[in-house]
């Protein structure tokens, strides 16, 4: 039984950690709690849904058309919104509504185009069941785990050992120096929503594929809780975000066996604010050096 | 003396946008259908029939806020609406302090008929609905394990609660084995699955609707696809199969509306329905669409758009409806009878009892 | 005339702060008497703004000894340490950006001001006397200073030069006995630096004591009545300021050879 | 000079006059007075009454907010959180003890206050996005226990039946204008109180703090103990917002005060311009009432509603009376040499 | 090769610099001088793009370059080192040069350019992998420097490179700009320790109130009167 428990809970944690990292990846960058992400998240599944459903193309095409398409959103997301208020210095707080109102206008958006109710998705890696033991696993939680690991090294490697990586650290740390060097402050910033709305596609045709369904509010709690993890992993760290997403998940699992369902949702918080009481920067996150 | 208008004013508040908006959707669909096929034939004392919509999108502040503005709205003369019972309750007393009939097509919570006498539903009691499902356990199923999933609203609440503590004594051949909630929006049930498998259920009564029955059921069957499910009538809807596709096979709910039904009325009603909106109206639509029925014959019968007049009429009224026949009791709280349904090669059918 | 009474206020005994392998700050010693503009000089990354972090409890976490006014510092937090007496202004400018000027000078005077939060909320007698008072005093200040025009600015808006000498006030504005000045003259020009430097005298005239961190060698020969040198965390020499000039060891490793600037 | 400056100098020069004249500040509060009193009465539907009943009580939990955020610089996104505490503790107390509105309002502003102890205490060492992410949580878990503590709060059910406020004997209601005298009654009382801490020793450490914590430190300002009381005054207010509220609608569930709401009121600041106490009154304005003037755009209403929120922050990210004022500063009276 | 016409920025509504005329030939040292906020980092700054100017036209090789964004700029051969330093200060001095020749794409003349960098500053070399944040303020500024010359500029802009340096290495940065310029860049020098700047520059430009009061050369200026009591001190 604890052991199927950790099971669910590790799937449910690689769920989140597909989330969490493309939060961390953005603030990680800009410094910017972008709220619009669960929304983006969303917004990604709907294109897969339309592409490999409604249009028939299969679940691949949906997959790459999601991708692409929720890219660009995300470019387009900074370009109209964000990019505006970098040059104006304004604080973080301005775009962290900023990206609220984004998020309310993809997700009635969704709404208006898509209907409110839920819509079946067709499954991914539909392998059937393995069994360990007598622990069940499904084909589906072990192809979301390979590809959250997947990407999760390929934005490492672009992060820490590209020279656009490198750009995209020092924009996060001096902006106006960032200038100075020569570095297309805007073009890497586009660059870095690409990526995070491509996560988003990611996480939301996978996680769609796995549940089977799809809705507009999908992204809300969702977003919501792979933020929390990626915050007790420590934010910005994206390894550090599959750890907060593991962790969430896990104790949500066995918070619905040992508190009830009904505290599930405060799982996810209730152990980030011990872990932030305890560890202020996160599971995996260093204290910052003050000079003074 | 205020001028003698030449229509009658019924407002519809409910979900319009946000996350219940297919609710409040149908509602408003169902409402001015009914009002249009009235006023085909001549509307309400021959007066044309007006519904004025309002979206609260199932928030309390807006319920209260609109209710606010729809008593100060003289010509309005009775209001169908508003959804989930909390957001009825912020509402109702409003209505009922300045003297508004409100029937809420779908309210549920025990106490909100008893605001006061304005208040009205069209929705059967919990305790009738939980009876029956406890009856489609024993009788369709011969379940003798029993565990309940419940949905961690007022309803879902309430509803468990009857079920498991006062309803469940009455059939000893059947325990309930276990009881799990879940919050609403759930998607993933894996360790709510896990949790109700220890203890070896052979059904599963699930009080939420078809947005958590529908993914429960894909969910649960990949695991034990034996298990026989039971739902209420909130989940009666094509959304339902569309979900769970095959899994959804054998599902059982009851419900007071059942739109393939033999019945000419309700034949009739789905139709239109469905030419004039392009779905499948499901149970909470049919009783808005009573509900509003039962206002304008309120009128009709006493002669009168003056709202304590329509107040004290629906007390004496039997209206014959799509969700069958309807009297309230002095609460104002309806008075069904119930049909059960299952699913069988992707449809809904009867249950031959 | 200013006169330097005979009474230590400031002793540093054994100072010594490491991080990670590197010993920033190396058994130093040195000590400030009432009254006095004592200069701290060495190379870059010498360890001279450690020491100013040591003394204002930054770091709790070293070797040695630092006595003010016969009181160990150690332990002492850093509000506890402004109550004592030790202000300080920052090599890198740490103004209160989105305040303004006078507010700045204000924020200096949160420990000598008293009253309870009755008062403040009830704006009473007490309440607007003190702020009055607190207030006139930050005038002074600013006036003093040469900053009184741009009180009402934002101090990010500030000039370079400017910030500093705001910093300064803030530090003043604390009542502290002694002021740490960490390179103040740092972005001025010879005729500001000259200005400052009369500034920084009169402050002595006023009651203060100065431990000053400065490169430019003409305000820190002209203002200070001894000099310590630092060189890799240690001290390699203390004298006036005529002997420092002229030593071989501080010549080789701070001033350098051709120096012809210095008078 | 472009437009905006300009209007912003008008506004500037008005607000110059209006402080440098004690008359003209005397005509101005007493007409304020009579317009506030007269509101109700001049035949304004009760619907109207409620909408300028809600932009006061949002006015009021923006100024709450606005002290941790616009001046201590610790954004919450969690404040809802407090409101739902002194909400509960007023349906509770009313319906269990029959406590009346002064009583159950000051208990809810105690509990609110010890709350805000409980998460400021240990959390205020944390810093930026890791407190703002803390505060998320904490609005969450009251949701959550409110759910879920089935025996105190009544679960999903939530507390009905709560009485209005009664007032020397009277009861008040939306419709004989007693709820919206109340709160701005309290509304005034509160904005009073946050005038009279922000310029004063307090208000300068709050700011300190703000911008730049280890100089405000070594300045002599206990930062954590400054960060608390701002988040117990700011938690005590919400709380007695959330008071007022439940007394006001008669229910309360645990959705009553949502992630949304938290969202509304750091909204509403962010627009009105943070450390501006003037702004938080336009936020409130305009964030109450674009939604009921957009009831027209039904399904749409939300994305512009989002719309106006980004293109508003786009123009204007400092808020629309925030920022940088440029106005002389004002020297507390019986200062000499002030320019 | 640089040249200014009439440039006039604001911050906001505050009106720094009033009709900035500036001409650099190629292979000279300019110097700019003037008291606190008279406008010489603003100048720096509106060359560089960080500023956009409200009139007036900015001309590099005889190419207008007026509101062009900074990474063109650089692109384009003009590097700064700016007040205040401006390291990213929780990287490494490494990556810090490294991001310095970010617009560079000859491997080995990076290489090259490594080498000359750590062998004017060897504390640079020593610290190599310590977080910039950390150094000490003078380290910062040799950090700083450093970065910039990683650029490998045609066209050096300096604000303020002696500040917080130790006398040894403020004799030793003058040195570097005449060695620097010797090999053909050309530099724009902005200095408070106006003495030295009029010592190694080619020509002037005094900056009051954000206007140009008087310009010339260098050495001319030194020995003016005006000059010298305004901006060299008599200590
Ligand atoms: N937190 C830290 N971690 C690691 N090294 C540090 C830290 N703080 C300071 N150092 C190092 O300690 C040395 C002393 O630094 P300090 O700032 O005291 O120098 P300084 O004498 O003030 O130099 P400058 O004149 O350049 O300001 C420097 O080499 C610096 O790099
Ligand atoms: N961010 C800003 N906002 C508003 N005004 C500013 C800003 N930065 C500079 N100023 C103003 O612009 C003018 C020119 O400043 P600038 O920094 O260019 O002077 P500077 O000559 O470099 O002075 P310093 O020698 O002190 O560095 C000053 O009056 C200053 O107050
Ligand atoms: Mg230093
Ligand atoms: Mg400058």
């Amino acid at each position: 039984m604890i052991i199927q428990e950790i099971f669910d809970g590790l799937t449910l944690g690689m769920v989140y950690a597909l989330v969490a990292v493309g939060y961390s990846l953005v603030f990680g960058i800009l410094r910017l709690v972008n709220f619009s992400h669960g929304s983006v998240y969303a917004f990604g599944a709907h294109i897969a849904l339309v592409t490999a459903v409604s249009m028939g193309y299969g679940i691949v095409w949906g997959l790459c058309a999601s991708v692409i398409v929720t890219g660009l959103l995300g470019i387009a997301i900074d370009k109209i919104s964000l990019e505006p208020l970098r040059k104006k210095k304004s604080k973080p707080i301005s775009a962290l509504i900023t990206t609220i109102g984004i998020s309310y206008i993809i997700q009635n958006g969704l709404m208006i185009v898509f209907g409110s109710e839920s819509k079946w998705f067709p499954k991914i890696f539909d392998y059937g069941m393995i069994y360990i033991g007598n622990v069940a696993l499904k084909s589906t939680q072990l192809g979301i785990f390979l590809v959250s690991v997947v990407l999760l090294l390929f934005l490492t490697f672009i992060i820490y050992r590209t020279k656009v990586g490198l750009a995209m650290r020092g924009i996060e740390q001096n902006t106006k120096a960032a200038y100075l060097m020569g570095i297309d402050v805007n073009k890497v910033v586009s660059f870095t929503f690409f990526l995070g709305g491509a996560s988003a596609a990611i996480a939301g045709t996978l996680i769609s594929g796995y549940y089977q369904i799809v809705n507009p509010q999908m992204g809300f709690i969702v977003g919501l809780k792979a933020f929390s993890a990626a915050v007790l992993g420590g934010i910005g760290i994206l390894h550090g975000s599959v750890l907060g997403g593991i962790v969430v998940g896990i104790s949500e699992s066995f918070g619905v066996s040992y508190l009830g369902g009904g505290y599930r949702d405060a799982m996810a918080f209730l152990i980030l604010i011990v872990v932030l009481i305890v560890r202020p920067n996160g599971l995996l996150g260093k204290k910052k050096v003050e000079k003074v | 003396g205020e001028k003698e208008s030449d229509t009658v004013k019924v407002a519809l508040v409910a979900p319009l946008t946000g996350d219940f908006a297919e609710y409040g959707t149908g509602f408003d669909n169902a409402v001015k259908l009914l009002a249009d096929e009235w006023n085909e034939k001549g509307g309400v004392l021959g007066k044309q029939i007006e519904v004025v919509s309002y979206d609260d999108k199932n928030s309390g502040e807006e319920a209260a806020s609109i209710a606010e503005r729809i008593v100060g709205d003289k010509s309005i003369s009775a209001v169908v609406g508003h959804f989930a019972s909390g957001v009825c309750m912020a509402a109702s007393p409003t209505y009922q302090e300045v003297g508004i009939v409100e029937i809420s097509p779908s309210a549920s919570h025990p106490d909100y008929s008893s605001e006061g006498d304005y208040i009205f539903r069209n929705n059967s009691l919990i305790n009738v609905e939980a009876a029956e499902t406890l009856k489609i356990a024993s009788e369709v199923f011969d379940a003798k394990r029993v565990a309940v999933l419940s949905v961690k609203t007022d309803w879902g609440t309430s509803t468990s609660d009857i079920l498991i503590n006062d309803l469940a004594a009455e059939y000893p051949n059947l325990e309930i084995v276990g009881h799990e909630e879940i919050v609403d929006g759930t998607v993933d049930f894996s360790p709510t699955v896990t949790a109700l498998m220890e203890n070896e259920p052979d059904t599963i009564i699930v009080v939420g609707m078809y947005n958590i029955l529908g993914p429960f059921t894909l969910q649960y069957k990949d695991v034990d696809p034996d298990i026989n499910l039971i739902g209420f009538s909130n989940a009666y809807s094509e959304q339902l199969i569309e979900l769970a596709k095959e899994d959804a096979e054998g599902i059982c709910l009851p419900t007071i509306f059942f739109h393939s039904s033999l019945d000419e009325k309700v034949a009739t009603f789905v139709s239109s329905y469905e030419e004039a909106y392009g779905s499948i109206p499901n149970s909470l639509t049919a009783q808005a669409y009573d509900s509003m029925g039962l206002i304008l014959t309120a009128m009709e019968k006493s002669g009168s758009v003056d709202r304590e007049t329509i107040k004290n009429e629906l007390y004496n009224i039997t209206y014959d409806g799509i969700s069958g026949s309807t009297t309230f009791d002095e609460n104002g709280d309806a008075l069904k009878t119930f049909n059960w349904l299952t699913i069988k090669d992707g449809e809904f059918v009867e249950v031959e009892r | 005339m200013k006169t330097v009474e005979n009474k230590t206020l400031l002793e540093v005994k054994n100072l010594s702060m490491n991080f990670g392998g590197l010993k920033a700050v190396d058994d130093v010693n040195f000590v400030v008497k009432k009254g006095e503009i004592i200069s701290i000089i060495g190379p870059n990354g010498a360890g001279k703004t450690t020491i100013f972090n040591l003394l204002t409890g930054i770091y709790s976490d070293f070797g040695g000894k630092i006595i003010f006014e016969g009181r160990e510092i150690q332990g002492k937090t850093p509000q506890e340490i402004v109550m004592a007496g030790i202000a300080r202004t920052f090599q890198n400018i740490r103004l209160f950006k989105e305040m303004r000027v006078i507010e700045n000078v204000l924020t200096g005077t949160h420990t000598n001001t008293h009253y309870n939060f009755l008062d403040l909320i009830f704006r009473t007698r007490k309440f607007r006397k003190i702020e009055a008072e607190k207030t006139q005093k930050a005038i002074d200040i600013l006036d003093s200073i040469g900053l009184k025009d741009k009180m009402s600015d934002y101090s990010v808006n500030l000039p370079y030069g400017d910030q500093r000498k705001l910093e300064i006030a803030r530090a003043i504005a604390t009542n502290a006995k002694i002021i740490l000045l960490d390179e103040p003259a740092a972005g001025m020009n010879p005729q500001e630096s000259e200005y400052l430097l009369d500034f920084i005298k009169s402050l002595v005239g006023r009651g203060y004591t100065i431990l000053l961190i400065e490169h430019d060698m003409s305000v820190v020969m002209n203002i200070s009545d001894r000099i310590y040198v630092i060189d890799h965390g240690k001290k390699i020499a203390e004298g006036l300021p005529t002997e420092i000039a002229n030593n071989k060891q501080v010549i080789e490793a701070y001033l350098g050879k051709e120096e012809e600037d210095v008078a | 000079m472009n437009k905006e400056n300009k209007i912003h100098s008008i506004y500037n020069k008005l607000l110059d006059k209006f402080e440098d004249s004690k008359k003209l500040r005397i005509i101005i509060y007493v007409a304020t007075l009579i317009l506030v009193i007269a509101l109700p009465k001049i035949g304004l539907s009760s619907y109207l009454i409620r909408v300028m009943t809600m932009i006061a009580l949002y006015s009021l939990l923006g100024q709450s907010l606005n002290l941790i955020t616009g001046y201590t610089g610790q954004v919450s996104i969690g404040h809802a959180g407090f409101c739902a505490i002194g909400g509960y503790t007023s349906a509770l107390l009313n319906v269990t003890f029959g406590m009346n509105f002064v009583l159950s309002a000051l208990c809810a502003m105690i509990i609110a206050g010890v709350f805000g102890f409980l998460l400021g205490a240990p959390t205020l060492r944390l810093s930026g996005t890791y407190l703002t992410i803390a505060t998320l949580g904490f609005g969450e878990i009251v949701r959550m226990i409110a759910l879920n503590w089935e025996g105190l709060t009544g679960g999903p059910l939530g507390v009905a039946n709560i009485t209005r406020p009664v007032i020397f004997g009277k009861e008040l209601t939306t419709f004989n204008g007693g709820l919206f005298y109340l709160i701005m009654f309290l509304l005034l009382i509160v904005s009073l109180a946050i005038y009279a801490i922000v310029r004063s020793k307090m208000g300068r450490a709050f700011m300190a703090i703000r911008d730049d914590a280890l100089a405000a430190t070594l300045m002599g300002i206990e930062v954590t103990r400054y960060k608390v009381i701002s988040f117990v005054i700011s938690a005590m207010i919400a709380g007695l917002g959330g008071s007022f509220y439940v007394h006001m609608v008669r229910f309360i569930d645990p959705n009553t005060f949502n992630f949304d709401i938290s969202i509304l009121i750091v909204s509403i600041i962010i627009l009105g311009g943070m450390g501006s106490m003037r702004g938080i009154f336009l936020g409130a304005i305009l964030l109450i009432s674009f939604p009921e003037i957009l009831r027209f755009a039904s399904e749409y209403r939300f994305i512009v509603y989002g719309l106006i929120l980004v293109v508003m922050i786009r123009f204007k990210p400092e808020g629309l009376l925030g920022g940088q004022i440029r106005r002389k500063y004002r020297m507390p009276s019986g200062v000499k040499g002030g320019l | 090769m640089l040249k200014l016409k009439n440039v006039h920025t604001y911050y906001d509504n505050i009106h720094a610099l009033k009709g900035i005329d500036l001409v650099i030939n190629r292979g000279e040292i300019v110097t700019l001088i003037g008291s606190n906020g008279a406008g010489k980092t603003t100048t720096l700054g509106t060359i560089t793009g960080l500023l956009k100017p409200k009139t007036g036209k900015i001309f590099y090789n005889d190419k207008e370059m007026t509101g062009i964004i900074p990474g063109e700029i650089v692109k384009r051969g003009i590097s700064l080192s700016p007040e205040g330093r401006e390291v990213f200060p929780q990287l490494s001095i490494h990556d810090n040069l490294r991001l310095g020749a970010y617009t560079r794409k000859n491997k080995k003349e990076i290489e090259e350019s490594y080498d000359m960098v750590y062998e004017l500053f060897p504390r640079l070399k020593e610290r190599k992998n310590q977080v910039s944040k950390t150094l000490s303020g003078g380290e910062q500024q040799m950090l700083a420097i450093a970065r910039a010359l990683m650029a490998k500029p045609e066209v050096l802009l300096l604000d303020e490179p002696s500040l917080g340096l130790s006398p040894n290495l403020v004799q030793m940065i003058f040195k570097l700009i005449k060695d620097i310029n010797n090999l053909g860049t050309t530099i724009l020098l902005v200095e408070q320790n106006a003495k030295m700047a009029l010592r190694v520059a080619d020509r002037a430009y005094v900056l009051e109130t954000g206007k140009i009061i008087m310009e010339g050369d260098a050495k001319k200026l030194l020995n003016d009167e005006n000059v010298k009591k305004a901006y060299l001190g008599n200590l």
